[in-house]
């Protein structure tokens, strides 16, 4: 599909950026969930492979696959807009994948009281945007102010993510304190968000139309705007005095790489030339048929799994009444041929699901004896609920047909064809998918629509389910079973490990067999295609971290 | 999206002088000749051959092809052409060919559609314009220049995105889009055959508005009418591929052929029979629709 | 002639409202507000919130209010606010719109040059199956899919040969492929209409005439043939503004470059129904613009216009 | 006769062929023809549409429809063959030594064009010795319109064709025609489109310039009247064949194949054959058609344009009224008038006594039964998707006449009466020839028992022999059906022969009324004289009177 519609993907990205959109240099982690297999695996293939050190300089061309329009930075809710501005926007935190804890960022420390109203943060010393102003206490305020309360004057709605935000106030020389109406656990996470990005006072004052303009989005990232043609390319130019990377990350200093190109390319069937003759360095949304060429072609093959994201699922909505019975979602999830979809429309790049978390998340436990492939146990299932096979082979029941409705954005190259074939399959049972993957446009009044019975998609879950799932943001099934927001809220107040792990599981349980209502797929991965010369990793996030990235030979 | 290429020429414009002497009346049969020379010319055949196979496509698919054009063998997956499948197979395992000729009866009503709402609605307004007085001349003109500044295909993209994609909505889509080259063709056409001596002879032998209208003004107006008919068959083809492209087709599994090249492309690099064929056939049947206008416009020529 | 220059100016404004009258009227049609949509990003935007941000744009207004709220707007030249780019209308248009009017009147002049060389070898070569060829050129260009030509296009110069960027980086080759493929398609039904017009005016007595004074076929062409087998092709080139803006939107989007294209399919998208409604204000506009000065120009080729020009001649031609 | 000295033969075609079409559909249009021109002589073609005259005229000068093929002969010029030469040589030949004069003034001069770069092209075209200036051309083609008669060639030279009279274009054409002083003529038809007044003067200027250049001309006509006006020798043709070839005096007074005395025999004025005007003039009968003080005015104020001026006449029953007159005298207009398709100005009209002159909706549709109209051009005038009993019908049904079974009755009882037979009922007007076809309109016209009719023309459009049919036919309805008939034409010679009574009009009015005899026998007024006068044919008079 030509995905030429942001505003759509802001929404299926809304939901992935969500929460806690962080950058995760850890290529490790990757590697260690990807099964990966011909090609060069996991989040830093050649920065494995190469033994000499980063080369400076050079300029990196990074290919998007739709151009963005907006930047205003509270609203950089899906992958595009958040690819970009990762290198742009520094946050107080910094979300360590690996150990699966907050780090200090442009805040060196912060602290909660134990109601988790009242957060501290103490501001770096010798930071500045890259307009000159200092990124102080001061500035954080505004910022904080800005997110919580929203800007009236340009028309910025509050973040979601500090919907319990009071107010702040500036302690000491360097130190910051922010009070919540409610308490907020997800508080601290949420300063790790690209949509918390740290801005100048300077961008903070400008009308909306100033705040979505590239050009006037001042941040203290390693990364600063340098020149734009609008809906072609974005020119990024490294900062020289950048020295306060994320406490984790291998590179502490400047950008090894002079300035970074983002360019669009939202053809599909162009990506895999475009890395295989040089034409960029990087490209996103390389699609399973290219990636042999791709490697064979002498470039790489990236897939940069989504550590932080849940499996990519079919998330059900039961409103239209179809599927109000668990029986029948039970039917469809074991009407789906996971393997099937692999071979076919997937690559080695992709894992298959076998829960809704994926396998390198912590707390995952496998659901695969669960979710094999068994058309007949499905009838079975659809016979028990009461719908009989009609004349035209669909079922029915009470008159009416088992005609279901996908949708979902066109982040993802996969997802189309993938549910062409689960609409085959699920033809075999007798019941009729309306295929509306891909469809942006559809997608824009479908997301909030119960009554469309599928919404496919993938969600950044850190830790638990209950944020995810839970009563307060659910676009997935849109809150389908009330009954499990307790377990939700129960997983969110639990305090031990063991505990919070026991229920993590029982979440994945009742999601994906109980109640069904995850009909999961496969692993979230974002492939890229990067040429011979590019070393680049990618955070837990599947956003390329251009900080840290170099080209060799250059 | 398109324009049509059946607009009135110059000659309709600018009267000549009319000595009283003007057109002697030739001997006898010269003027049957064009009628019957274009209905035996072998290129009309050669025309009409193919698009008689691709109605059999429309109307009895199974009889062209064995395959299951929604069903695919995973395992047969991106199968270049070959003796069993002519058109190869696709990404999930199914027959291009077969999806090719099943998705003819879609890709024909969609169009039909479209067409149908073009040659209603334009000539219900080109009749108006060219017969009920200048005041309405003027103001279905102006609607007609409206229809034509606001592109058409900006009017598709709101239909569809307004209602569910479908073969209706595409229809509808498309078929506004080409009601002001329908109007504006049929128009000047029954302007044209409005002032030939056998309309006000008809009146004079007693016939009503209607029954002049239905008995003269409008078989006599079909011509030009039937070529564009058969061109914006075309022009409705490729105006709904185009909108695949874009990703306001039809949901799959439909295989309607704006839908099969549009999607097809992403294979380009890889499996370029995918777009290619499927491609090649709306090509070829888009011309033939062409040639076809051009000798209707030929036979009700007189 | 002022009065009917006066009287086409009346008219193109009475089109160019009207026009933005049914759009305003149709983008009704669409199922949600841009404001809902917009919002909907944030799943947990209360009630509240969409109903304050409704209230800022006026889109809480009864219709008939907004619409006339957003008339007076346009006269202050206020064209509305893009809710999903966060920028005034004007501005996100205005930021496109050069990259696609150098697109489409370069494809605009190469489809003429093109429909002039089909014609004039069509009527001057005597080769029957060269000319057979030539003619046939414009349907096979009326048929030929844009995307598809600008994609195989793509794949072969840039991705196999690697003569040109995927890009639009500003080569000759970036800017040159996209021009081609946009002027194929446009200059298939200007040279239908040309190639049908010459056939036409070569019917006419004065054509024999001259061959009879000894003019060769080339000269009888350009001097006499084409002048008067303009102005239908003239009338025709008018309309085909729209015909330009839907294949610009279908170019750009192939060629990754910035333009209305990528305005259109966003504002729709998207359902930023101000965007929407400045694009047609826009194309309404270029196109009654355009029509104007073909309308202008005929008098120059055909000098009977003006003469019998009392009730629109040029209303007729364009008819 | 038409073998001359070798020395001064211009023009030697010698069995020329030409065919259009292939296998069985060719059609030949010339059959091996022959013909010899010396310099400076003037033969006319002349025969009816069809007989192959234009093919030969343009085969001559190399003009043939693309479709046409030489299949066989020469075609010399000065001893040159013209069919061997290459379209270079065939192009600087054209224009410099045969020139053309076109049937059509109308439409054969580029009307985007101003005149003065019309004329001045023909010098460009065939460059001779140095350039010329644009001054020179500009005084060149002044001389050339002066020459012609062209009334201010200065002035002229900046129009467009479209601001010229048709005669005018003719003049301007042919001064391009001798603008080099070709040494051949082919004039094609050069006056059928023009008023009879106008063909007069142009075929005065055109004899006197090619007698003055010794230009020989292949003059190309289907009115033999003007052929023996102007030619020395004529050429008759037939179905592709020449029939008779020899000197004007020679063919008039002894013809030798019967189609040339056909021909002769219609082209000839012939005094008794003028219907008797007193004929039914005993019963003092309500008139058929009674026009009072008609007036048509057009537009208003500096636009306004009076088509008809106070026109009266009446129409006798059973007789015929014919209106003559030149394009843009008024009569189609009062015919209009006559037949409630236009509104009058002022004026009434009755018709057998009935005020008619405001009859609206369904008084026209009463009008009509007893009133009908025939049209000039019988293809316009029935619909071409329409069989002949269709069209023949159609009145019938729509005023419910009868049954289905009484209708196809009354259709063969039609055909019959304007003699078709009655096997043509299902063929399509296509298939007819234009005689058959202005017979379907007569029998159209009279399908409702219509008593009276308009005939706008209605034999013009219409081969010689053919308009003498009709004529006929129309003379029998008359006697047999006690018709009356409301005559509009042009042609004199027509008039003459069927008219009881004629009027004359000029410029929107009346000019003189009477007795045909009495009008053309001692005209009263100078235009009715000048009319007389330019009609051709003087040679055709002088023998019949000797």
């Amino acid at each position: 599909m030509g995905n030429p519609t942001p505003p759509a993907n802001r929404r299926s990205q809304a939901r992935l950026g969500i929460k806690f959109l962080t950058i995760l240099g850890v290529a490790t982690l990757a590697l260690s969930a990807c099964g990966s297999g011909a090609h060069a695996p996991g989040n830093a293939a050649a920065a494995g492979s190469e033994s000499s050190g980063p080369v400076q300089g050079g300029t990196f061309v990074y290919a998007e696959v739709t151009p963005i329009n907006n930047w205003q930075t509270q609203a950089a809710r899906f992958y595009e807009k958040s690819n970009v501005l990762n290198s742009v926007l520094d946050r107080l935190t910094y979300f360590d994948a690996k150990s699966g804890k907050i780090v200090g960022w442009i805040a060196s420390d912060f602290k909660a009281n134990e109601k988790q109203t009242e957060f501290t943060f103490t501001i770096r010393d010798g930071v500045t945007f890259s307009d000159g102003t200092p990124l102080d206490a001061a500035a954080v305020k505004e910022n904080f102010d800005a997110l919580g309360l929203g800007i009236k004057n340009a028309q910025v709605a509050p973040n979601v993510d500090f919907s319990a935000y009071k107010s702040s106030e500036v302690l000491g020389k360097n130190q910051v304190k922010v009070t919540l109406k409610t308490p907020d656990a997800n508080f601290l996470r949420a300063t790790s968000s690209v949509t918390s990005g740290l801005v100048s006072p300077a961008t903070l004052k400008l009308d909306n139309a100033g705040q979505s303009a590239i050009a006037n989005i001042v941040g203290s990232g390693p990364f600063v705007f340098e020149s734009e043609k609008t809906d072609e390319e974005v020119t990024f130019a490294k900062r020289a005095e950048y020295k306060w990377a994320p406490q984790t990350a291998a590179n502490q200093g400047a950008a090894y790489l002079d300035k970074l190109v983002v360019k669009y390319l939202p053809e599909v069937a162009h990506r895999a030339g475009a890395v295989q003759t040089g034409q960029v360095d990087l490209v996103r949304g390389l699609q399973p048929i290219d990636e042999q060429a791709v490697a064979a072609g002498g470039g790489q093959v990236l897939p940069a799994q989504g550590v932080d994201l849940t499996t990519n699922m079919a998330a059900v909505r039961i409103a239209s009444g179809k599927l109000a019975d668990a029986k029948v979602r039970q039917a469809l999830q074991v009407g789906i041929d996971r393997q099937s979809i692999k071979d076919t429309v997937l690559s080695d790049s992709y894992v298959i699901a076998d829960s809704v978390l994926n396998h390198a998340a912590p707390g995952f436990i496998d659901l695969s004896a669960d979710l094999a492939y068994n058309p007949e146990k499905a009838k079975a299932l659809l016979d028990e609920a009461g719908w009989k096979v009609g004349a035209d082979g669909i079922r029915e029941k009470d008159g009416q047909k088992l005609e279901l409705t996908i949708t979902s954005s066109n982040n993802s190259v996969v997802i189309k064809p993938a549910f062409e074939l689960i609409e085959q399959q699920w033809r075999e049972i007798g019941v009729k998918l309306i295929n509306r993957a891909a469809d942006n446009t559809f997608l824009t009044t479908a997301m909030i629509d119960p009554n469309i019975e599928f919404f496919g998609t993938r969600q950044f879950a850190y830790g638990g389910l209950g944020p995810v799932f839970g009563p307060e943001n659910n676009t997935q099934t849109l809150n389908a079973d009330p009954e499990l927001n307790a377990l939700f809220a129960k997983e969110r107040a639990a305090t031990t490990d063991a505990a919070h792990k026991e229920l993590v599981a029982e979440e994945q349980r009742q999601l994906v067999t109980e109640k069904a209502l995850s009909l999961v797929l496969w692993d979230e991965v974002q492939v890229y295609g990067g040429s011979s010369a590019a070393h680049v990793e990618f955070t837990s996030g599947t956003a390329p971290i251009f900080q840290g990235a170099w080209k060799s030979g250059k | 999206m398109s324009i049509k290429i059946d607009e009135p020429l110059l000659e309709s414009v600018v009267e000549p002088d009319s000595p009283d002497t003007a057109g002697k009346t030739s001997g006898a049969n010269t003027a049957t000749e064009p009628k019957q020379g274009a209905l035996r010319s072998p290129a009309l055949w050669l025309t009409v051959a193919p698009l008689v196979v691709v109605i059999g496509w429309a109307l009895f698919p199974s009889l062209f092809s064995g395959f299951d054009p929604i069903t695919g063998v995973p395992a047969h997956k991106l199968q270049e052409p070959s003796a069993q499948h002519w058109f190869g197979t696709d990404h999930l395992g199914r027959d291009v060919f077969a999806r090719v000729v099943h998705g003819t009866s879609q890709t024909l009503l969609t169009a039909g559609l479209a067409v149908l709402i073009g040659l209603i609605a334009g000539t219900g307004l080109g009749l108006l314009a060219a017969t009920a007085g200048r005041a309405a001349d003027a103001v279905t003109m102006r609607l007609i220049d409206v229809l034509l500044a606001v592109p058409g295909f900006l009017i598709s993209l709101i239909i569809v995105t307004a209602f569910e994609p479908g073969p209706v909505s595409l229809g509808i889509g498309v078929g506004i889009a080409s009601i002001a080259s329908f109007a504006r063709v049929v128009r000047s056409e029954v302007l044209r055959v409005r002032s030939l001596d056998y309309v006000e002879a008809a009146f004079m032998n007693g016939g009503t508005y209607w029954s002049v209208v239905f008995k003269h003004i409008l078989p006599n107006s079909c011509g030009p009418v039937l070529a564009l008919l058969a061109v914006d068959l075309g022009v409705a083809i490729l105006a709904i591929s185009g909108l695949g492209f874009l990703g306001f087709g039809s949901p799959p599994p439909t295989p309607e052929w704006g839908l099969l090249i549009a999607e097809g492309r992403q294979y380009l690099a890889s499996a370029w029979w995918l777009t290619t064929l499927p491609g090649a056939v709306i090509v070829a049947v888009v011309i033939l629709l062409a040639g076809l206008g051009r000798h209707l416009h030929k036979i009700f020529k007189f | 002639m002022a009065a009917y220059i006066a009287r086409r100016i009346g008219q193109a404004l009475l089109v160019i409202w009207l026009a933005y009258t049914l759009v305003f009227l149709a983008v009704q049609l669409l199922p949600n507000d841009p404001v809902t949509i917009f919002l909907s990003a944030d799943a947990a935007a209360s009630p509240e919130t969409i109903a304050a941000m409704k209230a800022q744009y006026g889109y809480d207004q009864p219709l008939l209010v907004q619409y006339f709220s957003q008339l007076t707007g346009l006269f202050r030249g206020d064209f509305g606010y893009s809710l999903a780019s966060g920028q005034p209308v004007a501005d996100r248009i205005g930021a496109v719109v050069g990259s696609t009017l150098i697109l489409a009147s370069s494809a605009f002049v190469t489809a003429v040059v093109f429909a002039l060389i089909v014609v004039a070898s069509a009527t001057l070569i005597r080769i029957t199956w060269l000319k057979r060829l030539i003619i046939n050129l414009p349907p096979l260009f009326a048929a030929v899919p844009v995307f598809w030509l600008g994609l195989v296009l793509l794949q072969v110069l840039s991705i196999q040969l690697g003569v040109m960027s995927l890009f639009p980086d500003g080569s000759f080759a970036s800017v040159a492929v996209p021009v081609f493929v946009l002027a194929i398609h446009v200059s298939a039904p200007i040279a239908q209409v040309l190639l049908k017009s010459t056939e036409t005016v070569y019917a006419q007595p004065f054509i024999d005439v001259l061959r009879a004074k000894g003019a060769s076929p080339s000269w009888i062409f350009f001097r006499h043939g084409l002048k008067n087998a303009a102005a239908p092709a003239m009338t025709i080139s008018g309309i085909t503004v729209g015909t330009l803006l839907a294949g610009s939107v279908i170019t750009e989007t192939v060629f990754a470059r910035a333009g209305l294209g990528q305005v259109v399919l966003q504002s729709v998208t998207a359902q930023d129904v101000a965007l929407v409604q400045g694009l047609v204000l826009l194309t309404a506009t270029a196109f009654v613009v355009v029509n104007l000065v073909v309308d202008l120009i005929y008098p120059l080729l055909d000098p009977r216009i003006l003469k019998s020009g009392t009730h629109g001649a040029p209303r007729a031609l364009a008819a | 006769m038409s073998n001359g000295d070798e020395a001064t033969t211009l023009l030697d075609i010698r069995d020329l062929s030409v065919h259009y079409g292939s296998g069985e559909n060719t059609v030949f249009a010339g059959i091996k023809l022959n013909l010899k021109l010396k310099k400076g002589e003037i033969v006319a073609l002349v025969g009816e549409s069809g007989s192959g005259k234009s093919t030969l005229s343009k085969a001559i000068i190399g003009l043939l429809p693309e479709a046409a093929r030489v299949s066989g002969g020469t075609i010399s010029l000065a001893g040159e063959n013209l069919l061997g030469l290459s379209q270079k040589q065939l192009e600087s030949i054209r224009g410099r030594r045969i020139g053309m004069i076109p049937q059509d003034p109308g439409a054969s001069l580029d009307p985007v064009k101003t005149i003065g770069s019309q004329v001045s092209e023909v010098f460009r075209l065939h460059r001779q010795g140095p350039k010329r200036s644009k001054a020179e051309l500009r005084s060149e083609s002044i001389r050339l319109l002066a020459m012609v008669g062209v009334d201010r060639p200065e002035y002229r030279l900046g129009q467009y064709p479209h601001e010229l009279s048709g005669g005018l274009k003719q003049r301007v054409l042919i001064a391009i025609a001798f603008a080099l002083g070709p040494e051949l003529l082919i004039a094609d038809e050069p006056t059928s489109a023009l008023d009879v007044t106008v063909q007069q003067t142009i075929l005065e200027v055109f004899t006197n310039l090619a007698r003055e250049h010794g230009t020989a001309v292949v003059f190309v006509t289907h009115d033999l009247a003007v052929a023996t006006d102007i030619a020395d020798r004529i050429v008759v043709m037939q179905q592709g064949r020449i029939r008779e070839d020899r000197p004007v005096r020679a063919i008039l007074t002894a013809p030798e194949h019967p189609y040339t005395a056909m021909l002769l025999a219609e082209a000839t004025p012939d005094g008794n054959r003028s219907p008797d005007a007193k004929r039914h003039s005993g019963a003092p009968a309500v008139p058929a058609i009674e026009v009072q003080g008609l007036h048509k005015v057009y537009g208003h104020g500096k636009a306004e344009h009076r088509a008809v001026q106070g026109v009266s006449f009446a129409v006798r029953p059973g007789t015929t009224f014919a209106l003559v007159g030149e394009s843009g005298s008024g009569k189609s207009t009062t015919a209009r008038m006559v037949m409630r398709l236009l509104d009058p100005t002022a004026g009434s009209v009755k018709i057998h006594g009935e005020d008619v002159t405001n009859v609206r909706g369904s008084g026209k549709r009463d009008l009509w039964r007893g009133l009908q109209m025939v049209y000039q051009n019988p293809d316009s005038a029935l619909d071409p998707r329409h069989t002949v009993s269709q069209i023949v019908s159609e009145p019938l049904a729509n005023y419910k006449f009868g049954t289905k079974a009484e209708r196809a009755l009354r259709v063969s009882e039609l055909l019959d009466s304007v003699n078709l037979p009655s096997r043509m009922a299902g063929l399509s007007t296509r298939e007819l020839s234009g005689g058959q076809r202005q017979r379907v309109a007569i029998a159209r016209a009279l399908a409702l028992g219509a008593k009276t009719l308009v005939l706008d023309e209605a034999l013009s459009a219409l081969d010689v022999l053919t308009q003498a049919q009709i004529l006929a036919l129309l003379e029998d309805l008359q006697i047999n059906h006690g018709l009356s008939y409301l005559f509009i034409s042009h042609d004199l010679h027509v008039v003459e022969r069927i008219s009881h009574d004629v009027g004359v009009m000029r410029r929107g009015e009346l000019v003189e009324i009477g007795p045909t005899a009495k009008v053309f026998g001692a005209p009263q007024s100078e235009y009715t004289q000048l009319l007389l006068d330019s009609n051709p044919g003087h040679l055709l008079r002088e023998l019949a009177r000797a």
